[in-house]
């Protein structure tokens, strides 16, 4: 078993048509991903890769009935492509734009929550579950299947942290961005729970970064439920001023719970081992002997 | 975006919220004009976005209008914390009988708004977190239902207001919520709202925070933001331009990166090894070479600048498109400063070979790179 | 049994210190209602017959408990006062207030939905069950305890025939007014199934009037599900203009389904017997035998 | 309240929905100001709210500006259906494809909002539902998560449009819902939508009828009614002052009662006995005795009504108010018209006291109380 997305996963794309949708929709298709459809309003009837693009995705869920969507629509009108993925019985959906204003992440999540669909993202790399699907733009070949779940609120910072995984031989059963922004789908804890069910999954890396309090909540999450799996974390913006936004959304503090340094603090309490550096994951979890 | 107290009291006023009566000013005229209409005590409040602006000499008192147009005027003359002072709000001092804190701002865990209200206001809602904690009332807001007055009540009761205040305090509740909403603020507070000796409540600083991606909604503040009238120095104006991710911090050390969290662990990874960051630049995802050259000229036109690390992980981001884009700066800027670049992934091979023939070093891994760059910063380069 | 309300009904009044407020409260004591406290924002801490009135329904229910509620709240704000007793856990609702917008109404049946609460009104006389509990402002000397169930869109016409039915003495188990406006709370089929649950009624009284097809739909219904128990039904506005409104928000003719001849074509091919005059109803009653 | 098209038109405008080029006149030189800035051929349609306008003669064409301003003349001197032209709106014609049906009112059943369309439009929807049933597409709005662009486009591709044409009509079905709702509007409809020869698309007439009981939320249109732009009579002028619901018609028995739904029965009996209402006045719950006044002054000062039948079953309202405000309306009337009176419910007793000491004699069932009142107009008072 692996986690939200496999070989069986059959995903519609909404804004495939544009230049990132059909880039990584390439890209997908390449690794493995049963991509069924595309959906771009206004281009209804074209093709893209051999692909049918419709309209709407009520017309490409009567033909095509997918389970999932990764959305590429352009910040203003995403939310609304959720929205419409939603009510079309679309129960994972992945939103790689980002931008998306605040409010309209709030009302997109809270009819997920009515429905019971998972959301990953807005501003997220995506999902993948190496060398058998990805929902996502992450660089692919830098993956390797395994037994370490990742998830992280960063992209890059991710692959960095992966690549290295990758170099040191530990594979990865899944790896899923909760996205940069302020209000995303899933949060460390609900991951935390995914992995904890994964047969696949034997460790778990959290990449977290100043602002919020996502990974104190994980942290006490961890230490009052005795997670059974061993959790490495790092925290990305242990230099950071107060104040200052750091480029995504959600990377700015206000308040004490925020900093990188109440964010180490809780996970080392809880027992959590914390990476020093992007490169020390990997040691650190060597260390394992997993 | 910070807004200006002027323009959150007059967002605040649009939603029958009541504010001191008062006015802005930008030169001695206005001030003049203004402080004739209004009834001293007054205050006189630089318009800055900076926090802490009263310790900072900021906000000054007067009880004339003699001396009202005497604080103006130093006022407008005074930077505060480095910025220029260019107007300010002149408005009648309120009768405080107690302070209040009454704020919205998101929930992440509950992917919602919520409300934090307190009897104890006047100070960050942080330090009133942190000292009285009993004292604060969350209310988590249904973004189903949304906020309504009875929820506006129930809060105002719980602060222990009856009677036509309980009612005074639904409406301006209310009102502030829908303000928030309308205006898309990532935060809205009125610290402190006041309740005067006469049982009147009236908001006597407020503050919004517009979330900057539903800018677009809100025309009016992206032109005035882009017309450069918040505090930006230059190379944040000409990054926001450009649509590039910049923070300036106190070091030496410029920092280029794709990806926030993979520039903020560049930037721990710098002070790790005991260097400092002179800011935070993230060119975003599958920048072309001309995006990555503006952002080279960003940084290398900070005079702090000793030394500059540019740190890709090829994604979306293509390693030959860096390289070109670092040649194409490197040639108009003409710099002699030092560069240690780190470049790995997407395009890898051909990125390599464009900078090795012009002669640029590049290295594979970050925490080398990162060791590098802060030695270059204290010794200099080669 | 008898429908929605009984002996045991504890209610709130919200609005209980206006003119129609105060003045239905102490004719609903009078007639022996469990109205347990009243709620009006402002007047918190005061009393009205003895009852004590609070500034929320939260802070009533804290200390009462109840499970109806009562509005006669003005319309601006009577919408806010029926999402606060929604809110506060109250499931039965009766809305006298009169005017509200139908926005407003459309909003609070959907939140009664969501919770599974029953709206009675807006602009309603409200319920009674003869001799029992009443909550709504119908003056109760006119009713008598017995079989027939009433349900109706409008509130002195009820009266008029309620009054017949009793002066022949043919009691009701419960009155109903579903409200004059186009949007409320229960719909004719609504209580048709209440009436048919309910072993105290015997033969059911619907009172119609033109504009929408609820009167349409409940002779559909009653065709279609073989009703089990008589009903016999008046339909005022046989000689209303098309496109005029009479009074009732409700009450205005746009197209064929909504003319009293269409309700009443509809309702005889139901089997339905239809009353030509208000007086008409007791006699075709009687008729039955019941 | 209906909207005038010129009103809804403007609303139309403001979200963005295309309509076509056009003005309103009052008079002749606003009309010549207009005729200049529009291109021939025109259309002149009189601004009235009667049903049928267009076969009532109030809408004509021209195909030159001569011949628009002499069209708009003769209409601002006529009458359409008894009502006096105020104004006329001109506007270019369009050259017409296809015309279309689009509009959203309420759904009584479900509780909600409810879309309809049709690719056949420019006749009553009632008339396209009978005629061509098939091509009506119904779609219900879920309040909670209420009409967004999507479904929008869900609709354009039901009625059969794909590329920059589905992607428009998004744009103006979406346009036209969020008009609907800050309007508060009842029923908002375009009708016909035109689809241009070109392929674009046009809100060719616009309707728009706000809920009265929304009003209070747009003042404007309230002053509007109040101030008796619409077309009322007199006696429906002095109703709604009054805040009595008045409707005209064509007979000459004038009623009063208590209760929209008891009114309309009392029309019915009176129509079931062979005679002719003159009108249905509602006068509400718990009248004092001066609205009752008010309400008679009302009725008797419609010259057709030769007989009064005041019908009322007292819960709220209580007979003595009804029976005083009765004598206070005779007394400053004067009036010598015949009147029928049944009167029960609270109070009964103190009523018919009232009414009998002044030699009114009161009836019992409103049967009997409708067979007098029908005979008196027929054969004249005893």
């Amino acid at each position: 078993m692996v986690v939200i997305i496999d070989e069986k996963t059959r995903a519609i794309v909404q804004g495939i048509t544009g230049a990132q949708g059909s880039f990584h929709t390439k890209l997908m298709l390449e690794y493995g991903t049963k991509i069924v459809a595309g959906v771009t309003p206004g281009k209804g009837g074209t093709k893209i890769y051999d692909l049918p693009v419709y309209d709407t995705v009520e017309e490409a869920q009567e033909k095509h009935s997918a389970n999932a969507s990764i959305i590429f629509v352009p910040a203003p009108f995403a939310a609304d492509a959720a929205l419409e993925a939603l009510e079309n019985g679309i129960k994972t959906i992945v939103i790689i734009t980002e931008h998306i204003p605040i409010k309209d992440a709030v009302n997109v999540m809270a009819h997920a929550k009515k429905v019971g669909a998972t959301i990953i993202g807005p501003n997220t790399p995506g999902i993948i579950t190496p060398e058998k699907s990805k929902l996502g733009i992450m660089p692919a070949h830098i993956f390797k299947f395994g037994s370490i779940g990742i998830v992280s609120r960063s992209g890059t910072l991710t692959y960095e942290i992966a690549a290295s995984l990758t170099r040191k031989n530990l594979g990865q059963s899944t790896c899923l961005g909760l996205g940069g922004d302020p209000i995303t789908g899933l949060n460390f804890i609900d991951t935390l729970k995914m992995f904890e069910k994964d047969t696949q999954t034997k460790a778990v890396v959290l990449i977290g970064e100043i602002g919020g309090n996502l990974e104190e909540l994980a942290a006490e999450y961890i230490m009052r439920e005795k997670y059974p799996k061993p959790v490495i974390a790092f925290i990305a913006g242990r230099s950071a001023p107060p104040g200052k936004r750091m480029g995504h959304a959600g990377a700015i503090i206000m308040g004490k719970a925020g900093t990188a340094e109440s964010k180490i603090e809780k996970f080392q309490s809880a027992g959590v081992k914390v990476a020093e550096k992007p490169g020390d994951v990997a040691e650190l979890l060597a260390k394992l002997a997993i | 975006m910070k807004l200006f107290e002027y323009e959150a009291k007059n967002i605040l006023t649009k939603y029958k919220i009541p504010t001191p009566n008062g006015g802005l000013a930008t030169n001695l005229n206005q001030t003049r004009e203004l402080t004739t209409k209004l009834k001293p005590p007054l205050a006189i409040k630089a318009q800055v976005l900076v926090a802490g602006r009263g310790k900072a000499g900021g906000i000054l008192f007067a009880n004339s209008t003699a001396e009202a147009e005497k604080a103006a005027e130093k006022l407008l003359k005074t930077q505060i914390k480095g910025i220029a002072v260019k107007s300010v709000w002149i408005e009648e001092k309120i009768q405080i009988k107690k302070e209040l804190y009454f704020g919205i701002t998101t929930d992440r865990f509950n992917q919602s708004y919520i409300v934090i209200a307190s009897t104890v206001g006047g100070m960050e809602i942080e330090e009133i977190a942190s000292k009285t904690p009993e004292k604060i009332i969350r209310f988590l807001i249904n973004p189903h239902s949304g906020f309504h007055s009875f929820h506006a009540r129930q809060i105002a009761r719980k602060m222990g207001y009856a009677g036509n205040q309980l009612s005074e305090l639904e409406r301006i509740f209310e009102g502030l919520y829908r303000a928030g909403m309308d205006y898309d603020a990532e935060l809205i507070e009125m610290n402190p709202l006041v309740e005067t000796t006469d049982g009147k409540f009236v908001a006597a600083d407020a503050r919004i925070i517009v979330d900057d991606n539903a800018l677009f909604r809100h025309q009016e503040y992206k032109n005035r933001l882009l017309e450069g009238e918040s505090e930006l120095t230059p190379q944040e104006a000409e990054a926001m331009k450009n649509d590039l991710a910049y923070v300036k911090l106190d070091g030496n050390i410029g920092v280029i990166g794709n990806g926030a969290g993979l520039v903020m662990a560049t930037l721990d990874t710098i002070q790790y090894y005991g260097g400092k960051p002179a800011n935070f630049l993230d060119i975003g995802g599958g920048a072309p070479a001309e995006k990555i050259a503006t952002a080279l000229k960003i940084v290398l036109s900070d005079p702090k600048v000793k030394a500059l690390f540019v740190n890709i992980l090829g994604g979306i981001t293509r390693c030959d498109e860096v390289a070109r884009g670092i040649l194409e700066a490197k040639a108009k800027v003409g710099t002699t400063k030092p560069m240690v670049i780190r470049l790995v992934g997407t395009n890898e091979e051909e990125g390599k070979r464009i900078l090795t023939e012009a002669h640029i070093h590049v290295l594979e891994s970050m925490e080398e790179a990162a060791q590098r760059v802060v030695e270059i910063s204290k010794y200099g380069g080669k």
